[in-house]
């Protein structure tokens, strides 16, 4: 029960972080100088044909019935019609949504795959060899600017050793409607095209791992710390004391109280993830959000972009929710005090 | 083995250097930050084409490789590459000053004041926090700089409004932990003014933690701004940006890989430095939380 | 259906099942560098738009590399003496891709649509087309009549794109089918769209029974990619999924292309321009000392030879336009004493002159130019900002004079296969405002001389005009000529058929492309 | 001389920031079967290293056992291996920890916990056990530490218990597989007054109606007078003096055990902090 009150407490803060998110985002959206409505109709508009359009935008009224506007349009789902694309920017999101959430979907699984099992390898052979290594690799990885290692496995893997695709989703003679989730390893095997689910995993390991190595050196990195933190716990030498053997302490014991920390962190991490998503998503031509949202801000196009931070921001609202549940899971101390 | 005194109560200074210097990460960081400082303050000095930093054009010697005379080879107008990166730190560097410049006061003043007061003070400020937590700093950036002109002081900007949170999360728990310990009510019980107590209890407790994430911030936000001007945000030409040459010298790649490798492992190397030196520092003042 | 057909349609149905109709597609992939913007044929207005309206729709006429006008829907065409009357005679088999036959009304349809929403082509026929200036004189038989004379008239009338008129107004909507054509296409074209992510990818498909058949070796599919990063082309290329590069890539990835061993440079003479617009109302190029400066301190060779391939431009128009082009006047040269000598005649000689420099952000050659500019233009005293702007702040920006930088990067090619497209677009009052005009040269000399010409159906007339013309223009130097491009393809060694056609992007139709390999 | 765990002549140094301290100078105490011993001393006078020792619990590095012998049982401890070691550990000697907040994870329930403990703890003497059995067992030692709704506590989780139940089941852990020594490490320091009396009474109730040999290591004189029978005082690395628990407090030998005898009054509270760990 006091879990479930925890819930509804996190549910509701999430909804005050998104209202003050829509605000912020309107106050950027509002502070452009030039005229978002002459931008879109193109430098041979009339001055009558702008203020169709400024009116059709609600942009000629006060400042606050236009956010009132707005918000009613976010709770409607409607975030107004994209000036890039003339379409509304629901859509394009809707569209390009799934191949990001793909993509940071693999790159958390990454992460997390490879990022734990080196920290509790590092914190395993603290200060031996294997330790050296990880700390070595998780420094690296989280230092080399992704926009780089995009760049450099781009090249690497696909321009010198001719190993993998470097751009888009799918090969473009591939037909496939992704017409399910959206997301083309699934949709791929329910539809048992098992062709299309080798291409999009090929397409989608370079840019997941681009993306991928920083918060998997981090994830290592906070694993190892957790994990020696946790190692000397009184718990830990009191489950030596009495005689657990040490295969168990280190994977029951001392890995599930380690976990919390990292997983927590991840979900803050997980905006600097979405940051990264714009890099990457651009260097490999991944049809995503990110993408899009490059494009359009790059455009000026206002309810796109602020479609895009409101969506990126959301995602993240949602996934620090689900990280919360699986933190409860993992640790009885948040389902019983509710906090962490 | 040797025979030591065993005088448990080593000089703290000394302890304190000795378990930094034993340290070979933290000592390489600080090398490294030292030297790009160094090197980034004395580039017209040191470096030997400082014209190159401007509009200078040598179509004949374009896309040369690296030699004793172009030591990073030259880009595709003919400039010599070491030259602009060591400039183009100036520009990283700068921009991890100005924005932690803005960054730590705010955050740790907020911090502080959400830790101690309570009440409303804690719950605005941990909300707003909390907002600016879910907005990527990149992303923010980009919108600014989109949105008013792709502009460095106006990236800076973006970034440091959001950078703060991340200070004022870790003051405000710090901060909370010493709210309630026992010379904090001792000061409070004397009648000291809030101020003091704030400024003069509180943030001297704060400050190894201050610096380490400093030290590690330095590292993300020359990432964050190099991300940026590699997504054409940056400064405007003809001033050396490392991301900015990482994106031009990605148009003649492999074959001229020298004029966007070195510009990106420049960065890699300057990020590393700060990084390895906030590793150093957390283990020196055993602030295992700071990130 | 005989037994035969029945056979042959089964086979390809299981082709289509099976998933692998990869031997027998031939697919056309190309980089372009900017994003589709509309394919709404009465929107379309910049080069990329056109590259997918041409595949996508047909209009009356065509034109060819040379600039001469070809049949296209309207087999023939007949022009009244006093070139106010054009009649087109529609083809009997021309039909739309959805099997309906093109008919006069659809030609009127489109016309009016165009001119009602008064975007894109519209500004060609703003006071020479009114609703009610094409008729129909029988089902297959259009007729226009113009509200004035207009010389070049026919040559733009490859601009109009027919829609299919039945087809359009069921979806018409309130706002003249304006959303229903942003993604829907219903037209005649040889090619039906296939899928668009606008901004990210176009993909086309080649529609079998398209009226006028295809040459040996038809391209099935298109697919442009957008991207301007040359790393991405190269490493496109290096996967085997580019077939053909845009014409905007770095010399060095045409030659890395060309060392693959697969592709072959395809380069061309054009009659597009690419000038250095001086903004002649805003210090320091509001002054003709400083404007003379200015062409005096640009290295042509080096742009020409190293940076931007291209050939000589001496007026602002291109040799292309052999018949108008004024061969009197010299060829700019690079000359920075009378360079120096130029600035001490201004009214900003003797203090540091503060010039903006303005180009497409992320160009890599527009950038080396713009460096070379300042470099020059620094040892002359100037003190150079660099403005690197994405085009459409550009096009924003070119709105209005205070906003306009001194010195504009621009590329200009006729929209249609005449002078007038060159001069009006770019010099006449009346199309002042746009990222075209950056120079602002409003100069009711010049207006009265684009006037004349179009007023006159005479070609020798027109020439001499023309000639004078180039001449003032060069006297009021509001450009510097870097070069007329040429343009560049790497494209693979299977695939013929570009030939640059001097209007728009019509060098894009994919039915005039072939694939010789098998 | 049999007693069941001899320790002697211990010497240990520890390495910290590149200079080595000796912390035990050879450090000798006996604890005979089913007799309850005191080893008592100040904070970083040595007592816990000495029981981390006995133990096995040393980490080494930084710690480094340079000579001496522990018997138990007749077998020295520190020539043993590893996995030997370890087969000692919950089942011949047993040990009960001081910081009842800390010393149970806090993300298993206390039956996972127990039944863990039991399961290794049978495997090693060779038995086996089903999984009620197991938990039977748990419930039977949670009643014997006076829990009174042993499946209710076993079901629990750390945090839903208080300090002293905490400590109990502590306790109980020590006592599933009936060890013959049970090592204490100032139990119930970490609990109130009244709460820690309470579970001194209990343990030492155990020890008595068991038969177990108990070493309670303490700071506290009051403690060693109410569970120990003989009393080791350690100052500084080194036994400075053993006596009867009577002996030692009617006639004190040492001044650094008259020091400590005189602060009784004042200690009954207790400091938590009892480790030399570095």
């Amino acid at each position: 029960m006091e879990f479930l009150s925890f819930l509804i407490k996190r549910v509701l803060w999430s909804v005050l972080v998104l209202v003050g998110l829509s605000m912020v985002i309107f106050v950027i959206a509002r502070v452009v100088p030039g005229d978002p409505a002459r931008m879109a109709l193109g430098p041979r508009a009339t001055p009558e044909q702008v203020a169709t359009m400024q009116a059709e935008l609600g942009l000629d009224q006060p400042i606050l019935q236009q956010y009132a506007l707005f918000i009613e349009g976010l709770t409607r789902g409607d975030l107004g019609k994209s000036l890039l694309t003339e379409r509304p920017v629901n859509d394009d999101i809707r569209e390009t949504f799934a191949a990001t959430f793909e993509l940071v979907l693999c790159t958390m699984i990454l992460a997390m795959g490879f990022g734990v099992p080196l920290g509790m390898i590092a914190a395993y052979w603290k200060d031996k060899w294997p330790d050296t290594a990880v700390r070595f690799f998780a420094i690296f990885a989280a230092v080399t600017p992704s926009f780089f290692l995009a760049l450099l496995l781009q090249i690497l893997a696909g321009y010198v050793l001719h190993l993998l695709p470097t751009t888009g989703r799918l090969p473009n003679s591939m037909e496939f409607e992704a017409s399910w989730t959206g997301l083309l390893l699934i949709d791929s095997l329910i539809s048992g095209r098992l062709d299309v689910f080798g291409e999009a995993l090929r397409h989608l390991l370079l840019p997941a791992l681009a993306l991928a190595a920083a918060t998997m050196g981090q994830m290592a990195r906070l694993t190892r710390a957790s994990m020696i933190d946790v190692s000397r716990q009184d718990y830990i030498e009191a489950a030596r004391a009495f005689g657990i053997p040490e295969w168990l302490r280190v994977t029951k014991y001392m890995l599930r109280p380690s976990f919390v920390p990292p997983l927590t962190i991840m979900g803050l991490e997980f905006a600097s993830l979405i940051g990264g998503a714009f890099v990457v998503e651009m260097v490999f031509a991944w049809p995503g959000m990110a993408a899009y949202g490059i494009r359009t801000i790059l455009q000026k196009d206002l309810n796109a972009v602020m479609g895009v931070v409101m969506v990126s921001g959301v995602f993240f609202v949602l996934v620090n929710l689900a990280i919360d549940v699986l933190v409860g899971f993992v640790d009885p101390r948040v389902r019983i005090r509710g906090r962490r | 083995m040797t025979e030591t005194t065993p005088d448990l109560m080593l000089s703290n200074a000394y302890q304190n250097w000795y378990r930094f210097s034993r340290n070979p990460t933290a000592m390489i960081g600080l090398v490294i930050v030292v030297l790009c400082v160094t090197a980034a303050i004395l580039a017209p000095y040191i470096t030997p084409f400082p014209d190159h930093v401007g509009a200078v054009t040598n179509f004949r010697a374009r896309h040369l490789p690296p030699s004793a005379v172009n030591w990073f080879g030259t880009d595709n107008v003919g400039r010599d590459i070491f030259t602009r990166v060591i400039f183009g730190l100036r520009i990283s560097l700068l921009l991890a000053v100005v924005v932690l410049g803005i960054a730590i006061p705010t955050g740790t003043i907020l911090g502080m004041a959400a830790g101690y007061f309570g009440g409303w003070t804690e719950i605005i400020i941990m909300r707003i926090t909390d907002v600016a937590l879910a907005i990527p700093p990149l992303v923010m950036a980009l919108a600014v700089a989109a949105v008013l002109s792709p502009d460095l002081l106006h990236s800076m900007l973006a970034i440091a409004s959001l950078w703060w949170t991340w200070h004022t999360r870790m003051i405000y728990s710090i901060t909370r932990q010493l709210r309630t310990q026992e010379f904090i009510e001792a000061a409070e019980t004397l009648g000291a003014s809030k101020f003091h107590i704030l400024f003069r209890e509180i943030l001297p407790n704060c400050v190894s933690a201050i610096a380490v994430k400093t030290s590690l911030d330095c590292g993300f936000v020359i990432l964050v701004g190099a991300a940026l001007s590699f997504l054409g945000l940056g400064i405007q030409p003809p001033t050396p940006d490392l991301g900015t040459m990482v994106a031009q010298g990605a148009s003649f790649l492999p074959d001229f890989w020298w004029e966007s490798v070195l510009p990106g492992c420049a960065i890699l190397f300057l990020a590393l430095g700060f990084n390895l030196l906030g590793d150093g520092l957390r283990d020196l003042f055993d602030v295992e939380d700071v990130r | 259906m005989t037994y035969h057909k029945l056979l042959a349609s089964t086979a390809a149905v299981a082709f289509l099942a099976f998933g692998a109709p990869s031997f027998a597609q031939t697919v056309v992939t190309m980089n372009t560098v900017q994003i589709f913007g509309t394919i709404d044929p009465a929107k379309i207005s910049d080069y990329t738009d056109y590259m997918a309206a041409v595949n996508l729709y047909d209009g009356l006429i065509s034109v060819d590399s040379s600039g001469n006008l070809i049949p296209e829907l309207a087999e023939s065409w007949v022009v009244s003496p006093d070139a106010k009357e054009v009649t087109f005679k529609i083809r009997e088999d021309a039909k739309f891709t959805d099997g309906s036959p093109v008919e006069a009304s659809d030609v009127i349809y489109s016309i009016e649509r165009l001119l009602r929403i008064n975007q894109g082509p519209a500004n060609l026929f703003a006071d020479v087309l009114t609703p009610g200036s094409v008729t129909a004189v029988d089902a297959k038989t259009v007729k226009f009549t113009l509200a004035k004379t207009f010389a070049p008239f026919l040559t733009t009338v490859p601009a109009i794109f027919i829609l299919n008129a039945d087809a359009v107004k069921p979806n018409e909507g309130a706002d003249d089918a304006q959303t229903w054509l942003a993604t829907n296409v219903a037209g005649a074209g040889a090619y039906s769209l296939k899928s668009w992510d606008r901004g990210a990818e176009m993909t086309i498909t080649r529609n079998p029974d398209y009226y006028k058949g295809f040459l040996e070796g038809p391209i099935d599919t298109v697919h442009w990619i957008i991207t301007s990063d040359e790393a991405t082309v190269k490493s496109l290329a290096a996967s085997g999924e580019l077939t053909m590069t845009s014409q905007f890539q770095s010399p060095e990835t045409y030659k890395a292309l060309v060392d693959m061993g697969r592709f072959k440079m395809v380069s061309q003479d054009t009659g597009t321009a690419f000038y250095l617009k001086l903004n002649t109302k805003v210090a320091p190029t509001d002054d003709i000392h400083i404007r003379r400066a200015l062409a005096l301190a640009t290295d042509y060779d080096t742009i020409r030879q190293v940076i931007f391939p291209g050939g000589v431009l001496s007026t602002p128009l291109p040799k292309a336009f052999a018949a108008y082009h004024n061969g009197d006047i010299p060829e700019p040269k690079f000359d920075m004493e009378g360079a120096k000598a130029e600035i001490a005649q201004s009214k900003y000689a003797g203090a540091p002159i503060p010039i903006t420099l303005g180009y497409v952000a992320g160009t890599g050659f527009e950038e080396e130019i713009s460096l070379l500019m300042q470099s020059n233009l620094e040892q002359l005293g100037f003190v150079v900002t660099q403005a690197a702007d994405p085009w459409n702040r550009i096009t924003e920006i070119a709105g209005k004079v205070e906003t306009t930088p001194a010195v504009n990067q621009i590329f200009f090619g006729p929209t249609y296969p005449s002078p007038d497209s060159m001069f009006f677009t770019q010099y006449h009052s009346k199309a002042a405002g746009t990222w075209a005009s950056m120079e602002w040269v409003n100069d009711p000399d010049v207006d009265a001389m684009i006037d004349a010409a179009r007023a006159t159906g005479d070609t020798a007339e027109q020439a001499k005009i023309y000639k004078e013309l180039q001449a003032k223009l060069d006297d009021m130097k509001p450009d510097v000529y870097l070069l007329t491009q040429t343009v560049q393809h790497a494209m693979d060694n299977c695939l013929t058929g570009f030939n640059a056609v001097p209007m728009q992007s019509f060098d894009y139709d994919f039915t005039r492309y072939q694939w010789t390999c098998k | 001389m049999s007693a069941l765990l001899s320790v002697r002549d211990l010497s240990v140094d520890f390495t910290t920031y590149g200079q080595t301290h000796q912390v035990l100078h050879g450090v000798s105490l006996d604890v005979p079967a089913h007799a309850q011993i005191a080893l008592v001393g100040e904070s970083g006078s040595g007592k816990t290293v000495t029981m981390k020792a006995i133990m096995g619990l040393l980490r080494q590095p930084p710690a480094h056992i340079r000579s001496g012998q522990i018997f138990y049982d007749g077998r020295d401890l520190l020539t043993l291996a590893d996995n030997e070691r370890l087969a000692l550990r919950g089942t011949a000697m047993s040990m009960v920890f001081q910081d009842p907040m800390s010393s149970l994870n806090p993300v298993f329930t206390i039956a996972d916990q127990m039944g863990t403990i039991l399961k290794y703890a049978d495997r090693r003497l060779g038995r086996s056990r089903s999984a009620r059995d197991r938990m039977a067992r748990v419930h039977e030692v949670l009643a014997q530490v006076r829990m009174r709704d042993p499946e209710r506590i076993s079901a629990s989780y750390p945090i839903m218990l208080s300090g002293g139940m905490r400590q109990r089941v502590l306790i109980a852990m020590a006592l599933l597989s009936e060890p013959a020594l049970l090592i204490a490490d100032e139990p119930g320091t970490a609990l109130d007054v009244t709460t820690q009396a309470q579970i001194l009474r209990l343990l030492k109730d155990l020890v008595t109606q068991r038969g177990l040999a108990l070493l309670m290591i303490t700071h506290n004189l009051g403690v060693v007078r109410e569970t120990s029978s003989y009393v080791y005082v350690m100052n500084k690395g080194r036994v400075v003096e053993q006596a009867e628990t009577a002996t030692l407090f009617a006639n004190p030998q040492s001044d650094y055990t008259k020091s400590l005898i005189a602060a009784v009054p004042r200690l009954t509270g207790g400091t938590r902090y009892g480790t030399v760990t570095p």
